[in-house]
């Protein structure tokens, strides 16, 4: 059973990722009148990449060569450390700066390979995600320490268990918190009003233009990345913050109660996001600041609240 | 929202040839050679919401490192051809060119004008034509269908034996 | 005889008139001291130099200016004997400078009195000497490519670096090239590089036979033919004495409004679009195209292509037809409100637009900016009542919407006013309009020899300007056309100027202008 | 065995090593090469005998204690106590220097001819010597002597390529600095002399609690502006960014590597063993002045774009890193909590460590890149890992590390000291508590802009195209010059993965700092490495870490690879340039890269943009000729704290006697011995 649950656990993030942005897209395809494409567009536009030859650049070096495999490789790592469906399987890799710091490395390697092939817009690209990954990661430790002190451990895996399912007195402490967690999310995958992921304006991509180089099946994996880190900060914002459902055992039907549960919570986070992209315009890139101000003051305030 | 009946068959064919040809997914890069930007606003009218040619799986991408086929339009100005062939190279394989528009395929009425190479073929190779003065969106997607009906296979790696 | 010509005319000897068109000739020692006198009286406008070369004789500047109050166009002629130098006006007329560049490179003539400027049609593929328009020059010369090389501004600096974008953006956007010097975000200067999509028009004008000039015309820009082809006709019809009757000028008024209804609805959706408001980009899109294929219906061109022919409309709209758009339009005027008050309620939308991109009216009256994008910044101008055509007598000057601010917001909101504008147009025609029976194509339409005639028309990005001359054969033996976009595009670099990268794309929207017509 | 390579004599052989190197260099000047190999042979030698001693020593759990007095200066005496944190300094700065010397000998080799490498090769064996008796040293005169002398020789060493003026005056800048720095120390001991009778710091201790408060926190902020001077923290920083870029690259290395940490190693044993019991403002006065160390620090790196300024600026942040770990300590034990206050000092000096290892790394790979395109400019750097692909790798190592990237030895530092703040956090009362959760912001903050920093220092340095014919011609590194930096890259990946016994044998130097026995155990290592902290709050694992961390990536090269369309070619082009060529100009700057950070900060960096235009014709303003824009950031320091005391100075010596400034050195070193003396009056007024 252990073994079964896993191979569930590492699977989940990378064979669910693809479907979550075919989700978004169709959503937003909706709300604009349009069919839009399948639900498993995603999926079909990774496997035809995987099927394309690659032309890379002759300024490019390695670490172009290397950082889609580094920045995949980190996501199911991070994927595998969630609490995706129970708070029963735990490593010590779920340990929430060992998870801060492992995405933080793929941000190194796909800003540097971003920089790579000395296109100005990949340059930009890096110099703009680093920009903002970097004022974001405080917020992002914090928000995620708010539920780490309530339930005495900064393990995220079992972080859950800790929390006990009634404690009314934290719900301001834990709103706040999310509030703020989700802002971490929005700046951390590139979502509005930080990054357009459909823009077709070089100028004004963040994430994409570190893409711009990329082919074939480089480009998959640096695609399902993007993909996965989506998913993973939706699974920590709905099951670090909201852990209902969440199996605390590892009989068949809390799993199973378990997995549908974070699946209708992560649709439910997906969603928002795509009426929320249809909704509002992009931020000025001088004002996402004031954003990330907002989102470490409720952090502050969270933590104070909690202790 | 008014759609219309032969759209939707259309459509569907070439899903259906989309999936045979490029595993459900073509990625489109348009590059502008010269033209009068008619051709343009019909292709980009390809995104709205009356034809949305992303529901059979095709879109359109940033950059030619990402796509599968390159819809090239205008009659390739002097001034376009170096940029053009280097798009070209910039496409990994396996691509397919489509001169799109009259002008694309051979100058059209600008052919033999000092300031243009009378269409795209005379830089790089062309696999299929669009003719039109610009085609219209529906005329578009007609031709990519025929285009894609009679590719039998996935187009061949050029240069590879 | 000088009292039939205004004040600004009366020292002026030799003046010609040919309709509404006065031309003189003047002294190239005097052109200075002769085009500032003009400059003085607030009652003309400058237009455009144009210029012309004759196989065997000389080179004639035209430096076309009209008098709103009197619907005149007055050209002053300078003729060039036995030398390719003439003087600059730029320092008087900063607006004039692209002008003479522009002529400089074509026809290899050569100004005097400011410092050299980049070549702007003709890349570095071309040879130095070798200039298209002159009559020496055959049309389907293709000389080996030369290695030249272009130099760019250099903003020196340490950390200053360069984003050079194009000429294949990324998206779906005809070609030109952008130089940023920029420091980190922070645009610190911009060079717009075009003539990526020179195609020779000018030139093919000269080559074509008459009846395939109209479908060139539709061509310099293909988004606005309509307006285009109305120029070309409007400066043929001048010159060959041809009268519209008034159903016939409707009908063009009417083409004219559905033309820039199509393309504002496109721009205002693009406007949102670039601003991240994806709900409003599709609702623009949706509705170009609900006017596109009403276009289709009446005319069977999407793009309104072959409508126009000499002396009118060349379809027939049915009583039927007539009834049947005065019942759809509506629908999309509502749709079009619906989505308007959803983007003025979405503040982060207007968060984005307002401040972003200004253009002073300082800059926008110094090099004459027209168009939406002069009259965001202030510049009330609109040939439509300025210097009417077609059925365009009657606009009054309430219906020019004019904003002040000069930002992205104002160019955004100058489209939206001149859509309800259009409406209001159209439905003042649809009322009086029964039904047109199209003009049937004459085979024989005689031009006035030596002469030139002038058409012009406020495409939905400004002012189109068709000159078309007449040799001694009363052939046709030069076209120039003149896109607003031209003029505009100078506009660019300083609206960017100070801003930041990533808001270019929306302030380069917010113009929305032409590489094609720019390029021609 | 391990008693022997513990006893003393390995301690004078080391010395003695060194001395031999250092004299024989000066003997052997006349040949460069010669000069060169004789001092770095022994410099090598001696930094082994040094491990292999202080090593010996922290296996051993010895404690060395050695003391000769001379009659004539009955308050000098040449007195030593190596105990475990003494070893540990030991075993730092001797790792470092092992490394450098190694680099040295190839790096040297660009001065032959230009320089008196004898000379050179004196200095630095000394400057050695000095470090390591400076934390070993327990008497106060000595420890001042041979201060001075660490001091004066990295002054030479700083000025030693005096060809560039620059150099000279960072030089300069730097004897002042450390002066000042040193008379406040002096100061700090001649109160405790006044108060205690004696400069033994064994002495001091035991007569502690005689000592009346308020000169016991005198002493404290004096020692604390005197050694943090050397440390080079924020504001009395300003000589680091200046000196430490001007000296040879290895002895840059060795200046942020260990030589700032002897200031650091001074406050730990004077704040948290010397001077204890201390009140907890204390412990907040540091906090603070880390917090302000780490942020600026690493927004001043982002500012620079010379390489070794930038590594300089880092070397700030990092103390400031230390310092929250020893600060945090000083709070913890002062709140009587000696088990936060072990985890809270483990943690600065496993950072202590690791930024030795990673900050000497970057600086010896950096001067490589110097050493192979002449410049420390990093715009005119780029492209440079296709010509130098193990300096860039080495680079990218340390990038990684000083990043706190896992699964490197930096994130399992700093790790740490998270952990010590998070059970601040939780631990502590109400307004402490506030204070963590800043502290705490703060370190997150700084981590997030180190990464952005190291991202656009290795990005600008090595990759994408040269941006100047001098990075064109950029040559890798010699054959020792790459051991050298090797062996520290490997260090910094050996001791990622074996952190968990490296923090275990810290916990415990820790535990014999602060006096606190076994049960103050907050930090266990379970079965397989597991990290643990507050049983179980927080628990790492380095080891399956860093296992994961290679293995997945490789899993997904081989799938993506052989798993899935075995047939895919790649081919190589030109980069995508929208149909434009690229030039050199068209990268990406470090000051672009950095320019959004500086102006979010604005308010602290005050970033200025001046346009200067030239036109063609003055008159009609239509053409430009030439256009210019200055970038550039304010010195809020010099303006508004060094200034108006220079300036006050001015006035006061015009005041005193027209002419007294002039320019001189022997008459600044003269100023402030007889500001010194003054205040020796004054003491003893006291």
């Amino acid at each position: 059973m252990s073994y079964l649950l896993w191979i569930i656990q590492i699977m989940f993030v990378p064979l669910v990722a693809p479907l979550g942005v075919g989700l978004i897209n169709s959503l937003k395809a909706r709300i604009q009148k349009r069919r839009g494409a399948s639900l498993l567009q995603p999926y079909r536009n990774l496997w035809k990449l995987f099927y394309k030859d690659e032309v890379i650049s002759r300024d490019a070096s390695f670490i172009f060569r290397f950082a889609p495999f580094i920045a995949m490789g980190v996501t199911i790592i991070v994927g595998a450390c969630l609490p995706i469906f129970t708070s029963t399987l735990s490593t010590p890799m779920s340990d929430l700066l060992a998870v801060v710091y492992t995405l933080a490395l793929g941000t190194f390697f796909m800003a540097l390979a971003g920089m790579d092939s000395g296109s100005a817009f990949g340059g930009s690209g890096s110099s703009r995600e680093m920009t903002i990954s970097a004022i974001v990661e405080a917020s992002f430790i914090s928000s995620i320490l708010t539920v780490a002190f309530l339930s005495g451990t900064t393990n995220i895996a079992v972080m859950s268990a800790g929390l006990s399912p009634g404690s009314g007195n934290f719900l301001i402490p834990i709103v706040l918190a999310f509030a703020a967690f989700c802002i971490v999310l929005l700046a951390e995958t590139s979502r509005y009003p930080f990054d357009n992921p459909d823009t077709h304006l070089e100028l004004t991509m963040i994430h994409e233009s570190m893409l711009l180089e990329f082919s074939g099946k480089r480009l998959a994996l640096m695609e399902w990345a993007a993909a996965n880190r989506l998913l993973i900060f939706s699974i920590l914002a709905v099951n670090l913050f909201f852990p209902i459902g969440i199996a605390h055992d590892q009989a068949v039907l809390s799993v199973l109660l378990g997995i549908s549960s974070t699946l209708l919570k992560v649709a439910i986070v997906y969603i928002v996001l795509a009426v929320l992209e249809s909704t509002i315009a992009k931020y000025r890139f001088f004002r996402l600041p004031d954003l990330l101000l907002v989102a470490f003051v409720l952090n502050v305030v969270a933590i104070g609240l909690v202790l | 929202m008014q759609q219309l009946p032969e759209l939707e068959v259309i459509g569907s064919a070439l899903q259906d040839n989309v999936r045979r040809l490029f595993k459900g997914s073509l990625a489109i890069r348009q590059i502008d050679t010269g033209s009068d930007n008619a051709t343009e606003q019909e292709l980009a009218a390809l995104t709205n919401a009356y034809y949305d040619i992303e529901r059979f799986g095709i879109h359109f991408v940033p950059s030619p490192r990402h796509a599968d086929m390159l819809l090239v339009t205008g009659p390739v100005t002097r001034n376009m051809a170096e940029a053009l062939k280097r798009a070209y190279d910039a496409t990994p394989h396996p691509k397919l060119v489509v001169a799109v528009g009259d002008d694309a395929i051979d100058g059209g009425i600008y052919k033999g004008s000092y300031a243009v190479l009378d269409g795209v073929s005379q830089v790089i190779p062309v696999d299929y034509q669009i003719a039109g003065d610009p085609p219209s969106p529906l005329v578009i997607m007609q031709s990519l269908l025929a285009i894609l009906d009679g590719a039998k296979k996935a187009p061949k790696q050029k240069g590879q034996s | 005889m000088n009292q039939l010509y205004p004040d600004y005319l009366t020292q002026i000897a030799n003046v010609t008139s040919d309709g509404s068109v006065h031309q003189f000739v003047i002294e190239s020692a005097e052109t200075t001291k002769t085009l500032r006198q003009l400059l003085e009286s607030d009652d003309l406008t400058f237009k455009m130099i144009d210029a012309t070369h004759d196989n065997h004789r000389e080179f004639r500047l035209y430096y076309i200016f009209t008098d709103t109050k009197r619907h005149t166009v007055i050209v002053a002629v300078l003729p060039l004997l036995d030398t390719i130098e003439f003087a600059t006006i730029a320092n008087v007329l900063p607006a004039a400078g692209r002008y003479e560049n522009k002529l400089c490179e074509m026809f290899g003539l050569h100004v005097t009195g400011r410092g050299p400027s980049q070549r702007m049609l003709l890349h570095e593929n071309w040879p130095e000497n070798l200039h298209p328009l002159r009559k020496d020059v055959k049309w389907d010369t293709r000389p080996e490519p030369a290695g030249g090389n272009y130099q760019f501004q250099d903003v020196s600096g340490e950390g200053i670096y360069e984003i050079p974008v194009g000429p294949i953006h990324a998206g779906i956007i005809e070609p030109g090239h952008f130089r940023f010097s920029v420091a980190g975000e922070e645009i610190v200067l911009l060079e717009p590089r075009l003539g990526y999509a020179h195609k020779g028009s000018e030139k093919l004008f000269e080559q074509l036979p008459f009846a395939r000039q109209i479908i060139l015309s539709e061509k310099i820009a293909g988004d606005t033919s309509f307006s285009y082809s109305l120029a070309y006709c409007q400066a043929v019809e001048s010159l060959a004495g041809v009268l519209v009757t008034p159903e016939h000028g409707q009908a063009r008024v009417l083409f004219s409004e559905l033309e820039r209804l199509a393309n504002h609805f496109g721009d205002i959706g693009g406007i949102m679009l670039d601003a991240g408001f994806n709900f409003g980009g599709a609702g623009g899109a949706r509705m170009r195209e609900t006017i596109l294929r009403l276009n289709d219906k009446l005319s069977g061109s999407r793009l309104l292509r072959g409508i126009n022919t000499f002396g009118g409309v060349a379809i027939r709209l049915s009583r039927a037809q007539i009834t049947d758009l005065r019942a759809e339009l509506p629908l999309v005027e509502k749709d079009f409100e619906q989505v308007m008050s959803i983007a003025e309620n979405t503040v982060t939308l207007l968060n984005r637009l307002k401040g972003t991109g200004v253009l002073t009216l300082d800059v926008a009256a110094r090099f004459g900016m027209m168009g939406p994008v002069g009259r965001a910044s202030g510049q009330d101008v609109d040939v439509r009542r300025d210097f009417p055509y077609a059925g365009y007598g009657t606009l009054p000057s309430t219906l020019v919407p004019v904003e002040t601010s000069g930002d992205v917001y104002a160019r955004f909101r100058v489209r939206v006013r001149e859509v309800g504008v259009s409406f209001k147009i159209i439905d003042e025609v649809l009322s009086s309009m029964s039904s047109i029976v199209p003009i049937p194509s004459n085979k024989t339409i005689k031009l006035c020899r030596n002469s030139l005639g002038i058409g012009c028309t406020e495409g939905w990005r400004g002012e189109i300007l068709c000159v078309v001359h007449t040799n001694a054969e009363g052939v046709v033996s030069r076209v120039a056309v003149r896109d607003p976009s031209f003029v505009n595009w100078q506009g660019v670099s300083e609206a960017a100027f100070g801003g930041v990268v990533p808001d270019f794309p929306l302030v380069n929207k917010s113009f929305g202008l032409s590489y094609s017509g720019n390029d021609t | 065995m391990m008693s022997a390579l513990a006893s003393p004599t390995m301690l004078i052989a080391a010395m003695a090593l060194f001395g031999i190197g250092g004299v024989g260099a000066v003997l052997l000047r006349k040949s460069d090469r010669l000069a060169n190999y004789w001092s770095s042979a022994f410099a090598l030698f001696g930094s082994v005998t040094a491990l292999v001693f202080a090593v010996s020593m922290l296996a051993s759990g010895q404690t060395f204690v050695a003391q000769t007095t001379s009659d004539s200066f009955p308050l000098l005496s040449f007195a030593l106590n190596i105990d475990r944190l003494a070893a540990f300094f030991l075993v730092t700065i001797s790792i470092v220097t092992f490394f450098c010397s190694l680099y040295g000998i190839g790096y040297i080799k660009q001065y032959y001819g230009r320089y008196n490498i004898g000379y050179l090769g004196f200095l630095y064996n000394l400057f050695i010597v000095a470090m390591l008796l400076v934390v070993t040293s327990s008497n106060g005169i000595f420890f001042l002597i041979v201060w001075e002398i660490m001091s004066l020789a990295s002054y030479f060493l700083v000025a030693y390529d005096r060809h560039d003026p620059e150099n000279v005056k960072a030089g300069f800048l730097y004897l002042v600095m450390t002066h000042i720095g040193t008379a406040f120390i002096l100061l700090a001991f001649i109160l405790l002399y006044v108060h205690t009778g004696s400069f033994d710091f064994t002495v001091i201790q035991a007569a502690m609690p005689t000592v009346p408060a308020h000169i016991k926190d005198s002493v404290f902020l004096l020692a604390l502006i005197g050694f943090g001077v050397k440390a080079g923290i924020i504001p009395l920083h300003i000589w680091l960014p200046a000196a430490h870029p001007a000296a040879p690259s290895h002895v840059s290395a060795i200046m942020s590597g260990v030589m700032i940490k002897t200031g650091i190693y001074m406050m730990i044993r004077l704040f948290l063993d010397v001077l204890q019991p201390a009140p907890l403002w204390w412990g907040i006065v540091v906090l603070v002045i880390a917090v302000a160390s780490c942020v600026l620090g690493v927004l001043y790196a982002l500012t620079e774009h010379d390489i070794k300024r930038l590594l300089a600026y880092h070397s700030i942040e990092n103390i400031g890193i230390i310092l929250l770990g020893v600060g945090s300590a000083l709070v913890f034990s002062a709140l009587g909590m000696s088990g936060l206050a072990v985890l809270a000092l483990t943690a600065a000096l496993f950072h202590t460590l690791n930024h030795a290892i990673f900050k000497s790394l970057l600086f010896l790979s950096a001067g490589s890149v110097i050493h192979a395109t002449g410049t420390r400019n990093m715009e005119k750097y780029g492209g440079l890992i296709k010509l130098m692909p193990a300096t860039g790798l080495f680079f990218l190592v340390g990038s990684i590390a000083i990043s706190a990237l896992p699964p490197l030895n930096g994130f399992f530092s700093e790790w740490l000291t998270f952990q010590a703040l998070f059970q601040g956090i939780a631990q502590t009362d109400f307004y402490i508590k506030w204070l963590f959760i800043g502290v705490t912001a703060a370190l997150a903050l700084t981590s997030g802009l180190a990464v952005a920093c190291f991202v656009k220092a290795f990005g600008v340095t090595f990759l994408a195209r040269p941006r100047s014919q001098r990075a064109e011609k950029a040559h890798e590194a010699s054959a020792v010059m790459i051991a050298g930096m090797a062996g520290l890259a490997v260090l910094c990946v050996a001791v990622g993965v074996g952190s968990s016994w490296i923090i275990a044998q810290l916990q415990t130097i820790a535990q014999g700092v602060l006096s606190a026995g076994d049960h103050a155990t907050l930090v266990t290592v379970t079965s397989g490495h597991i990290l643990s902290i507050a049983e179980g709050f927080a628990t790492v694992s380095a080891p399956l870490l860093s296992l994961l961390l290679i293995a997945v990536p490789l899993v997904v090269w081989t799938i993506t690879r052989f798993g899935i369309n075995r047939s895919q070619r790649v081919t190589t082009g030109r980069t995508w340039d929208g149909g434009t060529d690229l030039t050199s100009r068209m990268e990406i700057t470090s000051t672009g890269f950095a320019r959004s950070i500086i102006l979010i900060f604005r308010g602290l960096l005050k970033p200025s943009l001046q346009h200067s235009v030239e036109y063609e014709d003055a008159a009609s303003r239509l053409i430009p000729r030439s256009r210019s824009v200055t970038l550039s950031v304010q010195d809020v320091y010099r303006r508004y704290l060094y200034r108006p005391v220079f300036i006050g100075f001015i006035h006061l010596s015009h005041w005193i006697k027209n002419g007294i400034q002039n320019g001189n050195i022997n008459a600044y070193i003269l100023y402030i011995l007889v500001v010194l003396l003054v205040m020796l009056g004054l003491v003893g007024v006291w």
